[in-house]
C-alpha cells in the first residue's frame, strides 16, 4: 500500500536589507517567501535613530531647524519650513510676504528635487538604469540653484523663524526661470523612457492597490494617497505660505497602483514647475525676514516676547526691549505642511522658554513604511521593490 | 463646521470625559479628555456624519514630569476631509496606570505610532496586537524621551550590551587598523 | 483598444521610442565633468572651509571673544577660550573648530557681530589625519589667505555676514557698515604672508599693537638677504 | 581535411603533404583552440569596455576615462585587480562546488565556441549540427548557475539560481523553436551550410523571410544570456547580485567572461543564422563590387558587434521584467509565435 505523504515545505526567511540595494538606507524588512511569493513583511526600522525629539527639546528653535533638515534630507528645505512654520504659530511670529512667496517657491523647488531622487531610484529599482542619470542631470541643476540661493546643496538650513534667511537676487531668478523654461521638455525624456513602455506598465499597473478608505486609514499621505484618488493636499487644504496666492491643480489617481501613483508624481513636477513660475512672476517686495522675529542667538531661557535678542550695543541703536511676562505655561500647536513625501506634522508644545518642551515630528515616510506589512502581502519580491519605490520613503526621516 | 464646533460637539457626547477645551493661536483646538472612554471617543468622532475625523495624522506621546498632574498624555491628531479642521485630543495618562486603549481598530496605521509611543514613553496600548519596542534596540533599558531620562550619561557597567558590543569589537580589531601618518 | 494602441502593441512603438531616446542621447556631450582634472567654479557664498577673516590694519583676526558662536554652534564644534593679561585686559587664548564635527549651517557666520568668521567657498580640504582637520586659529588664519590667494576678484564678501533683504538696522555697527574686503590691494600677496605666519605663531599674543602685515615680512626678508 | 586555414597552415609550417596523422591533426586542433580563446577573450575584455562606453555615453556619462587615453587600458586593469582580489568563501558545506561552479560556467560558454565557423576556412570544429551543439552546450552552462547558488549558502543566490534555472528551461524551447525555421530554409544544421543556403538568394540573410522567427531568436537570446530586461538571475535591486552574490576576485570574473562569451556566442549564432555570417548580401556586391574586397573575417566581426552593442543599447533603455510575466512572455508569447513561423515556412517551403 503506498502511503501519500505531504511533502513537508517551510517558508523561506529572507532578510532583505539593512544593505540592499533598494531598500533606500537602512531598511529591513524581514520576507517570509512561498516561492517568489510574500506571506508576511515584517519592517524593521530604528538603524538611523537619532533621538532627534529628544535633541530638539534641548536645543533652542533656531538650533532645532538644524536638525530638521536631517529628516528628509532629500528635502531639507520643506522640512525646515515646516518647522518654521509651527515655530512661528507657537511663538505669534508674523512672516513678511515675500519670505512667504520665498518659501513657496523653494519648497516647490525642493519638491522637484525630491521627486527626481524618486524617480531615478524608483526607476532603476525597476531597472531603467537610463532614467537615473537623466534625473540626476537635472538635479543637479536644482542643487547649483540652491547652492546660489544659500550657499549649501543638500542640507540648506535656509528658512529662518519669521521669513527666509537672505533675499534671492535677480541672477538666482533668471536662472530658475531658464530652468522652469527646460524643465518639461527634461520630464518628457524620463517619460519617454518608461511612461508607455510595456515593461513598465506591466511592473507598475495593478501592482500595490492602494483603496482610497484603507489609504486613510493606514495614515498614508501625498501623492501616495492622492494616487488613490483622494484629495488631500494640505496645500489646497489648509494653505501655508504663498500657496493661496498661486494656481495649481492636485493630480489625482484611479486605479490607485503604483502606475498611478507614479503618473501623479511626474504630473507634480509640472505643477510645481507652474508654482514656481508664479512665484518668481508675483514676487513682491519688501524684507524678507521680520525685523522682530527671534533671532538666531535665542536663548534657552524664558523667551521674552515679541522682542528680538538685543544687540550687542556697539552703538545703542538697538531699543531696549520693552519686557513682556511669558505667555501660558503651556501651548501647543500641531502644524502640518505637505512636504515631497506627504504631510509633515510638528506637534510642538512650549513652555515659554526658548526650547520647545515637546518637539513632535509626524514625518510621512515612518507612516508610510508602517503600512508596508500590510501592502506586500502575497505580492512577489520583485513587486516588493516597486512598492517601496512607490511610496517614497526617505529612513532618515522615517528613524529621526 | 470648525475645530471648536467639533470640540463642543464631542463636549456635548462625552461630558464627563472632556476635561478641557482650549484654543491657541486661532485654529488649534486641544481637547483634554479622560483615558478611560478613548477608544468611544476616537469612534465617535471618526464616525458621527457631522464630524468625520476619518484622517488619523499623529498619535504621540508628552511627559509633563512635575508640571502638570497627571504626568503623561497620548496625543491624538486627527483631522477631517470635509471639515477641513485639525484637531487636537489629549487624553491624560497618570503616572501610576500607565496604560491606554489602543486605536487600532478604528485605525489600522496607529500599528506604528502606538508602539513609537510605547517605546519613547512606556504607555501601554492595551488592544495593540503588537506592541514591541520599535525604535529602540529590543532589549532597550529605560524610555528615552521621558524627561528624567537624560540626555547623556556615563552608564559604565550599566551601559547598553549592544553598545558595548561594539566598543569590544573595535578594540579587538584594533590591532589590525592601518595607522595614517 | 483603439487601431494605434494596437500598433504600438505589436510593432513595439514604446521601445523604439525608448531606443531612439538613447541613441540621440548616445551622441549628446556628456555631463560629466572629469573632477581633479575639471573644477568647478565655487558659486559664491557656497559655505566650505572655514576661515578668519584676516583683518588689514592688526593683521590678525578680529575675534572679539563674545562667544556667540559658540552658544549657537548646533553641533558644538567651537571651542574658545579666553586668556587675562597682566593688564588685565582679555585675550584670544585658544579658539579651534572641529571642522570634522561642523554641519556647515553657517550659524557662526551670521551670528558673529564683527564678521571675523567666514565659510568660504574652499570645499576641498579632505586630509589624511584628523589633526589637519582641527582647525586652530593660525590654520584659520592661512585658510583665509589660501582664499585670498585664489579668490578671483580683488573684493571678497560673504553674503550671510549682512544678508540681503533683511532690516540691518539693529545689527551692530561693525556688522552693518562691513565693505567688501579688498584681497589685492592692501592685504600683502600670500607668498609673503606665508613667511609671516611662523612669526605671528611663535608670538601671537606678544605685542599689543602688532606691527602692519606688509611691513613684518619685508623687514624679515631684508634680514633673510643681509644674512645670505 | 577541410578547408580550415589553422589546420592547412600548419600542416604546410611543418611540412605534412596528404593526410595529417593523429598527432599532427591534435596539434593542430590545439593551436586552433589556443587562437580562438586568445582571440575571443580579448575580445570579451574590451567588450566590458565597450559596454561601459556604450552605456555612458547613452546616460550622458563619459564611461572609464582614467586608465589610459580614454581608459582603454581599463579593462586590463580590472582584470590584474580581479586577479589579485582575495578569494572569499561563504561559510558553506560545498566548497567543491562552490569553485566548480564558475568554471562549469565558463567551461560550456567557451565550449560553444568551438562549433563557430568565423569564416568559412576558419573554424575549430565543423560540426553538421552545429546549432544543436550550441544549444546542448548554452543548456549546460545553467547547471553552473544552478551550483553557485545552490552552494553559496545565501537565500539571495539560490533565488538567483532557481530563476536561472525556470528562465533557461522555458527559453530553450523558444530559441529551439525559432531556429527550426532557418533549418528548414537551409534544409542543414550546419553552420557553414546554412550561410551558403543564405547567398543564394538575393537577400543574403534569413532575417528577412524569418523575421518573426528572428524576432523569437532575439528575446530568447537575450534571456539565455540573462541580459537586461531579463537579468533576473542576478537582478541587482531584488536579489543584491543573484547567483554571484558570494563571489568574489577570480571566481567573480569568470563569470563575468561566462556571460561575455555567452553574448558572443549568441550573437554569432544570430549573425550566421539570420544575418548571413561573412558574406553580404548578392543585391549589395552586385550593386558595388568593391564590397567583395573586404575579407570575411571583418563583417563576421562588423555583425557580431553590432549584435553586441543592441545588447548594450537594450540594457540602456528597458526596465527588468518580473518573473511571472517573464515565463508568461516565454510560453505564451514566444513559443506559439515560433510554431506559427515553423508553420508558414514549412507551408511556403512546400509549395515553392
Amino acid at each position: 500500500m503506498i502511503v501519500e505523504k505531504e511533502l513537508s515545505t517551510k517558508y523561506l526567511t529572507v532578510s532583505m536589507g539593512p544593505q540592499h540595494p533598494a531598500t533606500h538606507g537602512v531598511l529591513r524588512l524581514v520576507l517570509e517567501l512561498d516561492g517568489e511569493t510574500v506571506v508576511k513583511c515584517t519592517p524593521d526600522i530604528g538603524y538611523l535613530h537619532r533621538g532627534m525629539e529628544k535633541l530638539g527639546e534641548n536645543k533652542t528653535y533656531p538650533v532645532d531647524m538644524t536638525l530638521t533638515s536631517r529628516l528628509d534630507y532629500c528635502s531639507a528645505v520643506a522640512n525646515e519650513i515646516g518647522f518654521c512654520i509651527a515655530a512661528e504659530k507657537l511663538l505669534g511670529v508674523e512672516v513678511p510676504e515675500r519670505a512667504k512667496f520665498i518659501r513657496t517657491m523653494t519648497s516647490e523647488m525642493v519638491r522637484i528635487a525630491s521627486h527626481i531622487i524618486w524617480i531615478a531610484a524608483h526607476a532603476i529599482d525597476i531597472g531603467a538604469m537610463t532614467v537615473f542619470l537623466y534625473s540626476m542631470r537635472d538635479r543637479e541643476m536644482i542643487l547649483d540653484l540652491f547652492e546660489m540661493l544659500c550657499g549649501a546643496r543638500l542640507l540648506h538650513i535656509y528658512p529662518r523663524i519669521g521669513g527666509v534667511r537672505c533675499d534671492v537676487d535677480q541672477k538666482f531668478l533668471d536662472q530658475l526661470w531658464d530652468f522652469t523654461e527646460k524643465f518639461p521638455k527634461l520630464i518628457e525624456e524620463y517619460e519617454t523612457l518608461i511612461d508607455q513602455n510595456r515593461i513598465w506598465w506591466q511592473r507598475t499597473k495593478n501592482i500595490g492597490i492602494v483603496s482610497a478608505e484603507d489609504a486613510i486609514a493606514l495614515g498614508l499621505t501625498g501623492p501616495t494617497l492622492r494616487g488613490s484618488g483622494v484629495p488631500y493636499d494640505i496645500r489646497k487644504v489648509a494653505p501655508y505660505d504663498a500657496y493661496d496666492k498661486v494656481e495649481f491643480d492636485v493630480p489625482l489617481g484611479k486605479n490607485c497602483d503604483v502606475y498611478d501613483r507614479y503618473r501623479c508624481r511626474m504630473e507634480e513636477f509640472r505643477q510645481s514647475n507652474r508654482i514656481i513660475r508664479q512665484c518668481i512672476e508675483k514676487l513682491p517686495g519688501g524684507l524678507v525676514l521680520n525685523p522682530d522675529a527671534p533671532g538666531l542667538d535665542m536663548m534657552p531661557g524664558p523667551l521674552k516676547k515679541a522682542a528680538p535678542a538685543p544687540a550687542p550695543a556697539a552703538d545703542g541703536t538697538a531699543a531696549p526691549a520693552p519686557k513682556v511676562e511669558a505667555g501660558p505655561a503651556f501651548t501647543e500647536i500641531y502644524s502640518a505642511t505637505e512636504v515631497p513625501k506627504g504631510e509633515l506634522g510638528y506637534y510642538m508644545v512650549s513652555d515659554g522658554t526658548g526650547r520647545p518642551y515637546r518637539m513632535r515630528v509626524r514625518t510621512p515616510s515612518f507612516v508610510h513604511i508602517s503600512a508596508l506589512q500590510r501592502l506586500c502581502v502575497g505580492v512577489l519580491v520583485a513587486d516588493v521593490i516597486a512598492l517601496i519605490g512607490t511610496i517614497d520613503i526617505v529612513l532618515g526621516e522615517c528613524d529621526r | 463646521m470648525g475645530p471648536k464646533e467639533a470640540a463642543e460637539v464631542l463636549r456635548k457626547s462625552f461630558e464627563s470625559e472632556v476635561r478641557e477645551i482650549s484654543e491657541f493661536n486661532a485654529g488649534q483646538v486641544s481637547v483634554t479628555v479622560a483615558k478611560e472612554k478613548i477608544r468611544e471617543i476616537m469612534r465617535f468622532l471618526h464616525d458621527a456624519p457631522e464630524l468625520q475625523f476619518h484622517f488619523l495624522s499623529d498619535i504621540c506621546g508628552a511627559d509633563y514630569m512635575g508640571k502638570k498632574e497627571p504626568r503623561y498624555e497620548v496625543v491624538y491628531n486627527i483631522f477631517s476631509m470635509p471639515n477641513k479642521a485639525y484637531l487636537t485630543i489629549k487624553a491624560q495618562v497618570p503616572e501610576d496606570d500607565l496604560a491606554i486603549d489602543s486605536v487600532m481598530d478604528i485605525w489600522v496605521g496607529a500599528d506604528w505610532r502606538e508602539r513609537e509611543c510605547y517605546d519613547m514613553y512606556g504607555i501601554k496600548f492595551s488592544g495593540h496586537s503588537d506592541l514591541r519596542r520599535l525604535l529602540m534596540p529590543d532589549d532597550w533599558d529605560g524610555f528615552p524621551l521621558r524627561k528624567d531620562y537624560p540626555l547623556q550619561a556615563d552608564l559604565g557597567d550599566r551601559e547598553w550590551k549592544g553598545y558595548i558590543d561594539v566598543i569590544e569589537t573595535y578594540k579587538r580589531n584594533k590591532v589590525y587598523e592601518v595607522h595614517s601618518r | 483598444m483603439t487601431l494605434q494602441q494596437f500598433v504600438n502593441r505589436v510593432f513595439l512603438i514604446d521601445i523604439i521610442k525608448g531606443m531612439a531616446l538613447t541613441l540621440k542621447m548616445m551622441f549628446r556631450h556628456a555631463v560629466t565633468r572629469q573632477y581633479p582634472d575639471e573644477v568647478r567654479d565655487p558659486i559664491p557664498s557656497f559655505r566650505g572651509r572655514h576661515a578668519f577673516v584676516r583683518d588689514q590694519k592688526t593683521g590678525k583676526e578680529k575675534c572679539i571673544m563674545c562667544m556667540k558662536c559658540s552658544q549657537i554652534c548646533p553641533s558644538q564644534c567651537i571651542h574658545i577660550e579666553k586668556g587675562k593679561r597682566e593688564d588685565g585686559k582679555m585675550y584670544l587664548a585658544k579658539f579651534e573648530i572641529e571642522s570634522l564635527r561642523c554641519i556647515f549651517c553657517g550659524y557662526c557666520v551670521e551670528v558673529c557681530p564683527v564678521c571675523a568668521l567666514d565659510l568660504t567657498e574652499e570645499h576641498r580640504y579632505s586630509s589624511y589625519t584628523r589633526e589637519e582637520c582641527l582647525f586652530t586659529r593660525e590654520r584659520l588664519l592661512s585658510n583665509w589667505d589660501s582664499l585670498a590667494a585664489k579668490w578671483k576678484e580683488d573684493t571678497y564678501f560673504n553674503k550671510f555676514w549682512r544678508p540681503d533683504g533683511i532690516d540691518s538696522s539693529k545689527m551692530p555697527k561693525a556688522k552693518r557698515e562691513l565693505a567688501p574686503i579688498p584681497l589685492r590691494v592692501a592685504a600683502a600677496p600670500p607668498a609673503e604672508i606665508a613667511t609671516a605666519k611662523p612669526a605671528a605663531e611663535a608670538k601671537p599674543e606678544e605685542t599689543a599693537q602688532p606691527a602692519p602685515p606688509a611691513e613684518k615680512p619685508a623687514a624679515e626678508e631684508k634680514g633673510k638677504e643681509t644674512a645670505q | 581535411m577541410d578547408t580550415n586555414i589553422i589546420y592547412n597552415g600548419f600542416y604546410k609550417l611543418i611540412g605534412i603533404t596528404g593526410e595529417p596523422g593523429v598527432l599532427a591533426m591534435t596539434v593542430a586542433i590545439l593551436i586552433g583552440i589556443v587562437v580562438v580563446l586568445a582571440v575571443v577573450l580579448l575580445h570579451v575584455a574590451y567588450a566590458t569596455y565597450f559596454e561601459r562606453k556604450v552605456i555612458g555615453h547613452m546616460q550622458l556619462r563619459l564611461g572609464p576615462m582614467r586608465v589610459g587615453p580614454h581608459g582603454l587600458l581599463q579593462p586590463i586593469a580590472d582584470g590584474l585587480k580581479l586577479f589579485f582580489k582575495e578569494d572569499i568563501f561563504p561559510a558553506t558545506d560545498f566548497k567543491t562546488v562552490f569553485r566548480l561552479a564558475p568554471i562549469y560556467t565558463l567551461f560550456a560558454a567557451l565550449s560553444s565556441l568551438a562549433a563557430i565557423p568565423f569564416v568559412s576556412t576558419f573554424y575549430i570544429a565543423n560540426i553538421n549540427v552545429g546549432i544543436l551543439y550550441i544549444f546542448a552546450i548554452s543548456a549546460v552552462s545553467t547547471y553552473g548557475i544552478i551550483m553557485a547558488g545552490w552552494a553559496s549558502k545565501s537565500k539571495y543566490a539560490f533565488l538567483g539560481g532557481l530563476r536561472s534555472a525556470a528562465q533557461l528551461i522555458s527559453y530553450e524551447v523558444a530559441m529551439g523553436l525559432s531556429l527550426v525555421g532557418v533549418m528548414i530554409m537551409a534544409g542543414s544544421l550546419n553552420f557553414i551550410e546554412i550561410v551558403e543556403a543564405q547567398q543564394t538568394h538575393w537577400y543574403g540573410m534569413y532575417l528577412i523571410p524569418q523575421f518573426l522567427g528572428f524576432f523569437v531568436f532575439a528575446i530568447a537570446a537575450f534571456a539565455e544570456t540573462n541580459r537586461v530586461p531579463f537579468d533576473l538571475p542576478e537582478a541587482e535591486s531584488e536579489l543584491v547580485a543573484g547567483y554571484f552574490a558570494e563571489y568574489s576576485g577570480m571566481r567573480f570574473s569568470l563569470f563575468f567572461l561566462g556571460e561575455y562569451v555567452a553574448m558572443i556566442v549568441m550573437s554569432s549564432m544570430s549573425v550566421l543564422c539570420f544575418f548571413g555570417g561573412w558574406t553580404l548580401p548578392p543585391f549589395l556586391t552586385n550593386a558595388i563590387p568593391a564590397l567583395n574586397m573586404i575579407p570575411g573575417i571583418f563583417i563576421f566581426i562588423g555583425k557580431v558587434y553590432f549584435h553586441i552593442f543592441v545588447f548594450y543599447w537594450i540594457r540602456a533603455t528597458l526596465p527588468r521584467y518580473r518573473y511571472d510575466y517573464l515565463m508568461r512572455l516565454g510560453w505564451k508569447v514566444l513559443i506559439p509565435l515560433a510554431l506559427v513561423n515553423i508553420v508558414i515556412t514549412s507551408v511556403i517551403k512546400y509549395l515553392a
